[in-house]
């Protein structure tokens, strides 16, 4: 493929939207109340549709007949590039809106630098793109502090969320080679640049409603690089049923 | 008040209705309407918040972005209409805390077809365009009902159904002009569907009660047998353009009538299911009882926090003045 | 294929162990202790045992090179023939052991019956795996009984377990056509024979530790026909991954 | 006792060590013996349990039942090796559940190497070739460690794990003589556990404690770097065999000494490993917990069940006398 650093670099955008989308699709229809329910799943919506802008043209860079399908859902693991926080799992509501969070603040500055991107497809999907991941980080920091400062037990809940993911920020910063040449060629996202106003920003949410910001000199990453959590596996059993079962077929 | 003054206002009331005015909440209406749109209205918004449940199954193994998004797009619908019943319902006076607890204690019903399992991706199709299908028939007359927050709800409601419907019929083109083993997936889906599809009438006319009172408030236009011949009627030609068979041996045209004959229901199995007996009724019961009370900390959380922010807001104003 | 009808037989019978072992084997390392857990996993591991043995029986006679993986993992959901109550989910332990112990009863009475089958191939299996099935049957009762009669909420989770499985242990006594000709030529079992005294033996463990024998005459029917539950597709999804994932591969 | 009788006794203790004799548990034996004892074997224990863990994470994904009957059954050695090695411990005066205690509260340690994940099925062939390899290379000199109980159970847990290793070397064989796909996903898993399981070994000679009073009580025979060494040694030929590479750029054969030089080790991954902060060491935590919680139940029926028995046994021998 000659544009195969472009192609790898639109993966690593779109599987993190892709795999978020699915962990909330999982949730439809079993969230805390109705009103939830219809936000996250616009949240999928938003993601999915996201990604099939970036898939469509990873498909036409690869000019190798795959289709976006192919591209989301025939590839094995150890090829998907999201970062490991978005497959963690709906473990409870308060994780649910934490990773969010964490995702949504990271997004909003990240697609605030891909619209200056010299890649004009992908400047146009940032464009679009960061109308959304603003609202998504409305309400996802909404629910942050309002777990925050809710009851003692939600207080409690939404700190171990936060305690736990954590250790999957700092992949957010992690730059890889595919990002350093893309960064060099004025297409990618110099993820640096932000980094320190990602954890003020982070950090200014918490703190308002007295969460305590992680101390940790540890942190976890490889997703990047198509090394994922044993969570991922079983995502994909579900994500890749229809594809692998019912090979080269149209829905 | 007495005797014959409630009897004046019921006259007046049904002569309203009967003039096609529409009765808003805060008009006088006699308490049997009130229990009887209750029931009704709830049953409905209940029927959409179960029915994601089936749909909402095949979320994660949509065959296709396009399709996973559509699907979405659709389940997130159904929780819209369960919204918006929800809160026509409130305003005859009860909470929806209050109607999820009927849901929960299996005091309140839901439409009976949601407690069949979706087995394969045809299954979305399938009920898009059969379940979705027949709900339209039997919600398009509601549209006119006499109460008024239910009458425009069901506009929007009926509006969104008939893209569902399309939808769903949709997917069943695209199997039926797919593999031979997509062919067979959306000929099984429908075999399966089918019975139960019929089933959503409800019991034929002779078993039929509440019908006559419904009738005269417009909750109801046609009768169960009626409603059903229609969807048969609407749908054989439907199945016979994507070459698709109704498994039903006796279904045949019949040329006097204008319409099609069809096969006898399976009653025995309509009523196991109304009973709490069906594949899935355990099962959607449970998901939406372990929803609301796993939510429940999350309910808490956001009221406690709304409290505080009320708090905080006066005492901001209180040191303003 | 000539012996079609054999074929289906055998995969009915097969498919019952291969997904209750499926079952079985995700509980591995989770258990309540060490001992339950080597106990399931032996129980696992004798279902699958025989399993193999049906399945390349079936592969011979489909004679089309497909191998007992092939049957076992590369159908499609409508083709599993396993009674609906193997694919129930492993809810908590009380389920675990009410479902072994409604099936152990019947599998027990069913390889007795099997034993004296004219296919002298099935025959075999029948003998092999009732010793099996004997120790399996001893093995819940015991926890049946155990659970049944130990603390108030131990006997309170056996009861809810025992009810809501109830509904499907009827499917054990009904007789598909292939069944039908199967017991015509004397190589099928004719389950109907024994479904008496499979319930006085359920029933009997059952009271013996005053666990009420669930009263319906409603029952729950449509793995025979390859016509499952929601649980089965996931389970399927996990399953079928590799084969799936990685055709025509030999590990 | 006085201080020179301990001294007496200490000096009669290690003599017998010296001799080769075997200390059992009724054996007077000095209590640093019995505490290094005690740690050591419940860490070992704790190893296996844990170490179902990653594997039985490929238990319901296995590529072919003839792999997924061995892999139930090696995960259920391990269970039986934890079996036999908690028993072993018991025998020095800690119930089982004590020890589980230690595990859940983060006392007591296991194996860092499970804290790695799974990811695909050649980890499993890996996890049996290097795993299980260098475990029996740190195991096999305990078959002639000084407690009895100990040294016994580990002929038969090095006994089981040959087997192991050998199983998980054919998986390795297998998949180098399939598909390309096949071949890199082999590959792949050897990068990722190749370093981790040199760290098995533990810290370089230099940070090593314990060692001598280890070796005293041969719980230790060689030094870490030594082991680390001898698995370097046997398993690079192994590689080679079967066409996968070592992926370390330092690695090559050193005439001179005899043995393979090779790059150094991340000690800072061991470090944050060893200290929880793994990829896994949460979720392995949290599955051992939880197995336990929800398990707790049961085993109080189970309790509760055995009392009984006991009690109707005893009132009909009270009846029959």
């Amino acid at each position: 493929m000659k544009n195969e650093t472009l192609y790898k670099y639109i993966l690593s955008i779109a599987d993190n939207s892709l795999i978020l989308g699915q962990r909330l699709g999982e949730l439809c229809g079993h969230g805390p109340s109705l009103e939830t329910d219809i936000a996250c799943t616009n949240i999928a919506l938003d993601l999915l549709g996201q990604v099939r802008s970036y898939y469509q043209y990873a498909a036409k860079l690869a000019g190798d007949g795959r289709t976006e399908d192919d591209i989301a859902m025939l590839r094995n693991e150890r090829e998907y590039l999201n970062v490991l926080l978005l497959e963690q799992p709906n473990t409870d509501f308060a994780y649910i809106m934490a990773r969010q969070f964490l995702f949504d603040v990271y997004h909003v500055l990240f697609l605030q630098e891909l619209q200056k991107s010299h890649d004009v497809t992908l400047s146009a999907i940032a464009n679009k793109a960061i109308k959304e991941a603003s609202y998504h980080q409305r309400f996802s920091s909404d629910w942050v502090k309002r777990l925050g400062d809710g009851t003692e037990e939600s207080h409690k809940k939404m700190q171990t969320a936060i305690n736990d993911l954590w250790v999957y920020t700092d992949e957010f910063f992690h730059l890889t080679e595919i990002d350093k040449i893309m960064v060099e060629k004025s297409i990618g996202v110099d993820v640096l640049k932000f980094k320190d106003q990602y954890y003020n920003r982070v950090n200014k949410i918490l703190e308002q409603v007295t969460l305590i910001i992680p101390e940790s000199n540890y942190f976890l990453k490889g997703g990047k690089e198509g090394i994922h959590t044993e969570h991922m596996g079983y995502l994909l059993t579900e994500l890749q049923y229809m594809q692998r079962t019912y090979p080269k077929m149209s829905w | 008040m007495s005797e014959d003054q409630i009897k004046n206002l019921e006259a007046q009331f049904e002569a309203r209705i009967a003039r096609d005015e529409k009765i808003e909440p805060k008009d006088w209406m006699p308490e049997k309407y009130r229990q009887t749109h209750i029931r009704q209205i709830s049953q409905h918004a209940h029927s959409e918040i179960v029915g994601m449940l089936p749909e909402g199954n095949w979320i994660t193994r949509a065959p296709s972005l396009r399709r996973k998004v559509a699907l979405l797009a659709k389940v997130q619908d159904e929780a819209g209409h369960g919204l918006y019943l929800y809160s026509a319902c409130e305003t005859l006076g009860i909470s929806r805390e209050e109607l999820y607890e009927q849901l929960h204690a299996g005091k309140a019903k839901y439409s009976s077809i949601f407690n069949y399992p979706t087995l394969t991706w045809a299954d979305i199709g399938t009920i898009g365009w059969l379940v979705d299908g027949a709900a339209i028939i039997n919600q398009v007359p509601l549209c006119n009902t006499s109460f008024g927050p239910y009458a425009r709800a069901m506009v929007r409601v009926c509006k969104e159904e008939s893209f569902h419907q399309r939808q769903g019929y949709e997917i069943m083109i695209k199997l039926c002009e797919g593999t031979k083993e997509q062919k067979e997936m959306a000929q099984d889906a429908l075999n399966r569907w089918w019975w139960p599809s019929l089933m959503m009438f409800g019991p034929t006319d002779a078993e039929s009660i509440h019908t006559e009172q419904s009738m005269k408030w417009k909750l109801k236009r046609k009768s169960n047998d009626e409603l059903r011949q229609q969807f048969i009627d609407q749908t054989v030609p439907q199945a016979d353009l994507i070459g698709l068979t109704i498994p039903d041996p006796d279904l045949k045209w019949n040329e006097k009538t204008g319409h099609y004959d069809f096969g006898e229901i399976d009653w025995n199995e309509f009523w196991q299911v109304v009973k709490g007996h069906g594949p899935c009724n355990k099962e959607r019961m449970k998901a939406r009882v372990d929803a609301w009370e796993n939510g429940q900390w999350v309910r808490d959380a956001a009221m406690a926090f709304a409290e505080k922010e009320q708090e905080r807001k006066e005492k901001l104003t209180n040191k303003a003045v």
